[in-house]
């Protein structure tokens, strides 16, 4: 039964993360004044783009074909294995914290190498800017979780929301309300969101994370689009269940994966629907501001992990 | 096979090996050395994993060294170590067949089996006087193989005179340490050692002496200097010895000595371990990120591991100082396995350097690239060590970072202040070494093996000779044991950490296909994460393999002329972005010249853009040393003025000295 | 940020309501449309006219079709202007940069055939002679609607 | 009402924070305002704590001074003036953040032992007060332009009063350290007008005054 959890998790990102990204352009364009493409949009891109030929530019290497499906993968083990419907999985050794991390950061490695491998100006620049975000975004991260795991005594994220869904009031403690706007800021640094990076920017000089995959296309671009709506999907529903733990099914009977469904895409488009309304409001900031921003995080987070200690 | 056997074979293997490269012409000398080499590497192994699975082995032979016995133990601790050095050295010995042949040098290569025997011995010392002897063959050995490639570029010279200066300094400071502690202990056996009942006083002076010489071996900040200056200008396969085994000697010093002998001690002992080993983590890493030096960036990334290895311990014995051995003995097993993991995954990438440095002549990332597809075994096989070095899954560096955070974080409940203070800084810490550790290694990899070549050189690489890739893939598959079997592990790091009494509580992690914690709740599966990976990977690529076929199509150029390679992005300008963010520590130094045309100052007719970035410590603080090492030389050189009875003078009254202090000391 | 709310609030929806779409579109692409806009030698005329398809009033996108960045994210080349002698080659690069299945849309009367540039000593051509057009756009310059119209006909929405 | 005060208490930790990470000296006379009123609902939440009313005029009085005049004058220093933003500090934005962490956990570490003396709610937001009069410090050193040296000694003083509110509560001496406080202020405010003599200069950066020793 619980391996039936998982596999509904995981079909489920699958089918709701392009969703998402729909939304998420279609709220703003209505705050923009415009009609918008509808929700569907992203998935409709995506089939297309399935359907093109890929292509490879000279001189690029096996790493440029390789790395569209290690971050998919890599993506899709988090899928599989975090507590985004159910807290019970088969896989309870690798839902840590860390690992998650980990592998967000493999992906984000893989496609920095492949930026690389194409040999132009704008895919390094990607790169080079990418891994400067990630790298200064790790200290934020491992110190929110710090933060969150000294209350439970583990950083394996089921134990985490289970703990959060026992103890309602805990969610409303400092340490945990400091722990969730140092990883809300880097959630939206890791996503590309503004104001750390504008996803449909067309100007290379702006771009982070656009500049590394300006080379791909067809599927290849397929792969790398779909798994950055699984990204976002995947960050905010970490976020979402870390912090708002309701609904997550604790044992993996039918109503309660119902319920931790619902629950789970209520929260995502609630979410992506506020992160996209906010982006209405914020310009992009100069790159070299953005390590202001992240040490700004840091910050939270160190506060967070203190309060945990000195106010307990 | 016994340990004291294993021993002795590392002594003939290392004798014939040196003797017989002596002898054979410069055709197979590498191979006698090679081979050799790997044999005595053999032997290591073989002694060290039987004192890891259980058995001891002491010997003192009297009168081999003048006023003095030869005593040889073996425990656990010193086990890990013969083994950890030994499977490094197999490695590089076979690597040196294909990377030496036909130009090693004479001594260069005579001496790299004796320098792998020494190393091996070393741990197996069993009192002060043998210790400090093999500690200094070891160092002098060293010295020389770094210089061996000293007629072909002057900056070998330069660090030979660094390293020569900043061992001999560490060595003064073990050896006070040393002797003052074999003085108060009334006997120079560590067995004698380990009984004295010494002043904490006396204690903490012989720790800070230990750990200073120690630091200085294991490229602690600020006594690195030596680090990223030998092991570039030394021979690849010396450097791998070097960078994987020799600095973990250091880590050895500090665990025999300040755990076992000295027998743990008060906190602040470790604080400050704890503390060096932040500072170096993340000056390390830093300096490693901006370096354009393949070899200089992997030596200073040594730095940055050393330093996470030493925070962990410091953690662990700050733990165990207070009284929590759970901790303690976790954190000490992470930094036992880091240092593993460290000794596998530098040793390839430094043989993968190697490989590089032979087929293009080249360090400089900046004008490599294009390697993939000249040399895609050895780009693969580097591209696994710069997975591990990133501490990415499902690399092993990871494992054992993990473990280090691990411990770090569950120290947090029942602490008081000063922990609560240091635990936050030193996840940060981890975490953001981690972080630049990737960006490094991302650098080191895209810039230096993919993409078009940035150089005539590297445009025109070969594939190196097929021991080399086959050492390599010796190195990666270690790398590759140790990043699925952590677990495996589990019952010779318990061996390990009963030979440090303050630390000894059971085992401190266990499990098969997931690797759990004891003591605290923690679990990780390596070997799920791979097999998730896999699948996840094999389901992308099915279900989407149908459809139109790959087409290849000039890079995009905005529809401009072609590309040139000198547009690509360099290791300088994807470190750049890094430069400015950390310009305060760095201090990089920009140099732009721009040449105007004769006829025009409007007109430019090019402009040059140099960037430094130097290390900060190193001109911070040694400079001022150095000024007033000269003005101590000035002034002691009027002593000598060449007048034989001048000498004989000086004699006669450090003599007279000698015995005015005996006399009133007795 | 109050007075933006302010602003969005009294706004509202400018873009105007869809029109009929004239007869069946192209197959291939189906509701999503990646255009990727090159300028061959054109008089900005019709760069002001895209520009303004793809603005809010007349809202391009909400038929599936998008502006983006680079060819290998294109279905669709949109290219206006005669082609000049220097534009040619990278026209015909942009066209190879472009995965398949694609399809070209010449904009304006110059791009159909070279307009009132026609014979003029730095024009190659129109955009029929350097590559394959799938579809024509004429006006000089042709309206934003009639620009919709054409990349509608390949959205099919 | 205990989280009513630690609510506080963290907005004016941030507050000392955001400080150092905006460069326009208007936003930061802006978060100053922020800080005031926050100082004077701090008086208020411990007025109704504790019953006093004395607390309640020291409120009022807290709010006029710092939440009204001071910014105005200060306003008035920056009109006058031609620089807007604290361009170059001595250290960067980033490593100011990171430091500020860092003298936050000192603060905590620090005021550890007086928390453990008389476990309250007031005493453990004491840190707090400890933390802010030392980012004051570090604006202080820091920071170039005159008029971020003011809003150095301005986060010092509020960080004192902070203290002060938290650790004494009710004692009628409060006021009168308040004033005393204030008068200071009211000294270090002329200084910024005199500053404006500095112009002399060519700008208030403070590191030209090094001038005046020769």
């Amino acid at each position: 039964m619980s391996t039936l959890g998982v596999v509904v998790q995981v079909v489920l990102l699958i089918v709701v993360a392009p969703y998402l990204v729909g939304v998420m352009r279609q709220v703003r364009a209505r705050l923009e004044g415009r009609a918008g493409a509808g929700a569907g949009q992203p998935w409709r891109d995506l089939r297309k783009l399935f359907r093109k030929e890929p292509m490879s530019p000279a001189g690029s290497s096996w790493v440029f074909v390789a790395a569209p499906a290690v971050l998919v993968a890599s993506t899709l083990v988090i899928a599989a294995v975090s507590p985004f419907v159910a807290t019970v999985s088969p896989l309870d050794g690798v839902a840590d914290l860390f690992a998650v991390v980990a592998l967000l950061l493999l992906g984000t490695v893989a496609l920095a190498l492949a930026g690389l491998d194409t040999g132009t100006a704008f895919g390094g620049m990607g790169a080079s800017r990418e891994m400067t975000v990630a790298a200064l975004a790790e200290p934020t991260i491992l110190l929110a979780g710090f933060a969150l795991s000294a209350r439970v005594g583990s950083t394996n994220l089921s134990a985490i929301v289970e703990r959060g869904q026992q103890s309602p009031g805990a969610v409303l403690s400092p340490a945990t309300l400091l722990a969730a706007v140092a990883l809300a800021v880097v959630v939206v640094a890791e996503a590309g969101r503004l104001p750390v990076d504008n996803p449909s920017t067309h100007l290379e000089l702006t771009m982070i994370h656009e500049a590394m995959v300006l080379e791909y296309a067809g599927r290849d671009l397929a792969l790398v689009e779909f798994a950055s709506a699984l990204r976002l999907t995947v960050l905010l529903g970490l976020w979402a269940n870390l912090f708002l733990p309701w609904g997550v099914a604790t044992t993996a009977s039918a109503p309660a994966l119902l319920l931790g469904v619902v629950a789970f895409v209520a929260k995502v488009a609630v979410l992506g629907a506020v992160l996209a309304a906010g982006e209405v409001f914020m310009a992009k900031l100069r790159l070299f501001r953005v390590p202001e921003l992240l040490a700004g995080s840091f910050l939270f987070g160190v506060l967070a992990v203190s309060s945990s200690f000195f106010l307990a | 096979m016994s340990i004291g056997w294993a021993l002795v074979g590392v002594l003939v293997i290392a004798g014939l090996g040196a003797l017989g490269a002596v002898a054979t012409g410069s055709r197979g000398r590498a191979l006698v050395a090679g081979v050799s080499t790997a044999g005595v590497g053999v032997f290591g192994v073989l002694a060290g994993v039987s004192a890891l699975g259980g058995e001891a082995f002491s010997k003192t032979i009297p009168q081999l060294l003048p006023l003095s016995e030869v005593t040889v133990t073996v425990d656990a601790l010193s086990g890990l170590f013969c083994a950890l050095i030994g499977g490094v050295a197999v490695i590089a010995g076979l690597y040196n067949i294909g990377y030496s042949d036909g130009h090693g040098s004479r001594t260069g290569q005579s001496l790299l089996p004796l320098f792998v025997a020494a190393m091996i011995l070393v741990p197996a010392a069993g009192n002060v006087t043998t210790f400090l002897v093999l500690w200094e063959v070891m160092a002098l050995v060293s010295l020389m193989l770094v210089l061996a490639e000293h007629r072909l570029r002057p900056s070998v010279r330069d660090a030979g005179v660094w390293y020569a200066a900043m061992t001999h300094a560490g060595l003064v400071a073990i050896l006070l340490g040393l002797v003052l502690f074999a003085s108060k202990a009334g006997g120079e056996s560590f067995t004698a050692l380990r009984d004295a009942d010494l002043s904490t006083t006396t204690r903490s002076v012989i720790f800070v002496l230990v750990f200073v010489g120690f630091g200085s071996k294991a490229g602690m900040v600020p006594l690195h200097v030596w680090l990223p200056r030998a092991h570039p200008e030394a021979p690849s396969p010396v450097s791998a010895l070097m960078s994987a085994a020799m600095v973990k000697l250091g880590l050895y010093g500090v665990l025999r000595v300040g755990l076992d002998l000295l027998g743990g001690g008060p906190r602040w002992w470790w604080l400050l371990v704890l503390v060096a080993g932040g500072v170096s983590a993340l000056f390390g890493v830093l300096q490693a990120s901006v370096a354009v030096d393949l070899k200089r960036l992997l030596g200073y990334s040594t730095t940055e591991n050393m330093g996470l290895i030493l925070l962990g311990v410091g953690a662990g014995g700050m733990f165990a100082a207070d009284g929590n051995r759970t901790l303690g003995s976790l954190l000490i097993a992470a930094g036992l396995l880091h240092a593993l993991n460290h000794a596998g995954f530098k040793t390839l990438l430094f043989l993968g350097a190697g490989s590089v440095l032979r087929a293009t002549g080249l360090r400089d990332l900046d004008r490599l690239g294009g390697l993939v597809s000249r040399m895609p075994a050895t780009t693969a096989l580097f591209g696994v060590g710069a997975l591990a070095a990133a501490a990415l899954p499902p690399g092993n560096g990871f494992v054992s970072e993990w473990l280090l955070l691990q411990g770090l974080i569950h120290g947090l409940p029942g602490a008081d202040a000063v922990v609560a203070v240091a635990m936050p800084l030193a996840v940060g810490v981890v975490a953001l070494t981690a972080g630049l550790g990737v960006a490094t290694f991302v650098k080191a990899f895209g810039t230096g093996f993919l993409a078009r070549p940035r150089s005539e050189e590297a445009a025109g690489a070969k594939e190196s000779p097929r021991t080399m890739r086959f050492a390599m893939l010796v190195a990666a598959a270690v790398c590759a044991g140790l990043a699925i079997s952590p677990a495996s592990l589990g019952p010779a790091l318990t061996r390990v950490l009963e030979a440090l009494p303050t630390v000894r509580d059971g085992s401190p992690l266990e499990g098969g296909v997931t690797l759990r914690l004891t003591g605290i709740a923690g679990s990780i599966s390596p070997v799920l994460i791979l097999a998730g990976l896999f699948v996840a990977g094999l389901l992308v690529v099915v279900l989407v393999r149908r459809g139109l076929p790959r087409r290849e199509s000039l890079v995009w150029g905005c529809g401009g002329t072609r590309l040139d390679p000198r547009m690509e992005y360099t290791a300088t300008s994807f470190a750049e972005p890094l430069t400015r963010v950390f310009d305060d520590v760095l201090r990089p130094e920009h140099d732009v010249d721009v040449t105007h045309h004769a006829e025009s100052q409007y007109l430019i007719e090019s402009v040059r853009y140099r960037q430094r970035v130097d290390d900060r410590v190193e001109a911070a603080l040694y400079p001022p040393v150095l000024a007033a090492g000269n003005k101590l030389g000035a002034v002691l050189s009027r002593l000598q003025n060449g007048s034989v009875h001048r000498y004989l003078a000086l004699g006669l009254g450090g003599l007279i000295v000698v015995l005015v202090v005996v006399g009133l000391t007795a | 940020m109050r007075q933006l709310l302010k602003k969005i609030r009294s706004t509202g929806r400018v873009a105007e309501p869809a029109p009929e779409r004239a007869g069946d579109g192209d197959v291939v692409l189906r509701g999503s449309v990646q255009v990727r806009h090159v300028d061959a030698g054109s008089c900005n005329g019709c760069e002001i006219e895209i520009g303004s398809a793809f603005g809010p009033v007349y809202d391009g996108e909400r038929y599936g079709a998008r502006l983006v960045a680079s060819p290998r994210h294109a279905d669709v080349l949109l290219v206006t202007g005669p082609v000049t002698r220097n534009m040619a080659e990278p026209l015909r690069k942009a066209y190879d940069a472009t995965p398949a299945p694609k399809r070209v849309v010449a904009v304006g009367d110059c791009a159909r055939d070279c307009g009132v540039f026609k014979g003029g000593y730095g024009v190659e051509g129109a955009v029929g002679d350097v590559i394959p057009v799938d579809v024509v756009v004429r006006g000089c310059p042709p309206e934003p609607p009639e620009i919709i119209e054409a990349l509608r006909g390949l959205t099919g929405r | 009402m205990t989280q009513l005060l630690y609510l506080i208490c963290g907005g004016l930790l941030l507050s000392s924070v955001m400080v150092l990470w905006r460069r326009e000296l208007s936003a930061i006379v802006r978060l100053l305002v922020v800080q005031g009123v926050l100082l004077g609902a701090l008086a208020l939440v411990l007025a109704g704590r504790l019953d006093s009313v004395e607390l309640v005029v020291v409120a009022i009085g807290v709010v006029a001074l710092k939440a009204v005049l001071v910014p105005r004058i200060l306003r008035r220093v920056l009109r006058d003036g031609n620089e807007a933003r604290e361009t170059e500090p001595l250290v960067n934005v980033t490593a100011s953040i990171v430091a500020a962490a860092f003298l936050i956990l000192l603060a905590y570490a620090a005021s550890r032992p007086l928390v453990r003396l008389s476990p309250s709610a007031e005493t453990q937001a004491v840190p707090v007060g400890l933390a802010m009069v030392l980012l004051g410090f570090f604006v202080l050193v820091t920071r170039r332009r005159a008029l971020s040296q003011i809003v150095g000694f301005l986060l010092l003083d509020n960080g004192i009063a902070a203290t002060a509110f938290l650790i004494t509560g009710g004692v009628p001496g409060i006021v009168e350290l308040a004033v005393s406080l204030d008068v200071l202020l009211v000294v270090l405010v002329l200084q910024v007008l005199t500053a404006r003599l500095r112009t002399t200069f060519g700008g208030t950066d403070i590191d030209e005054l090094r001038e005046l020793h020769d």
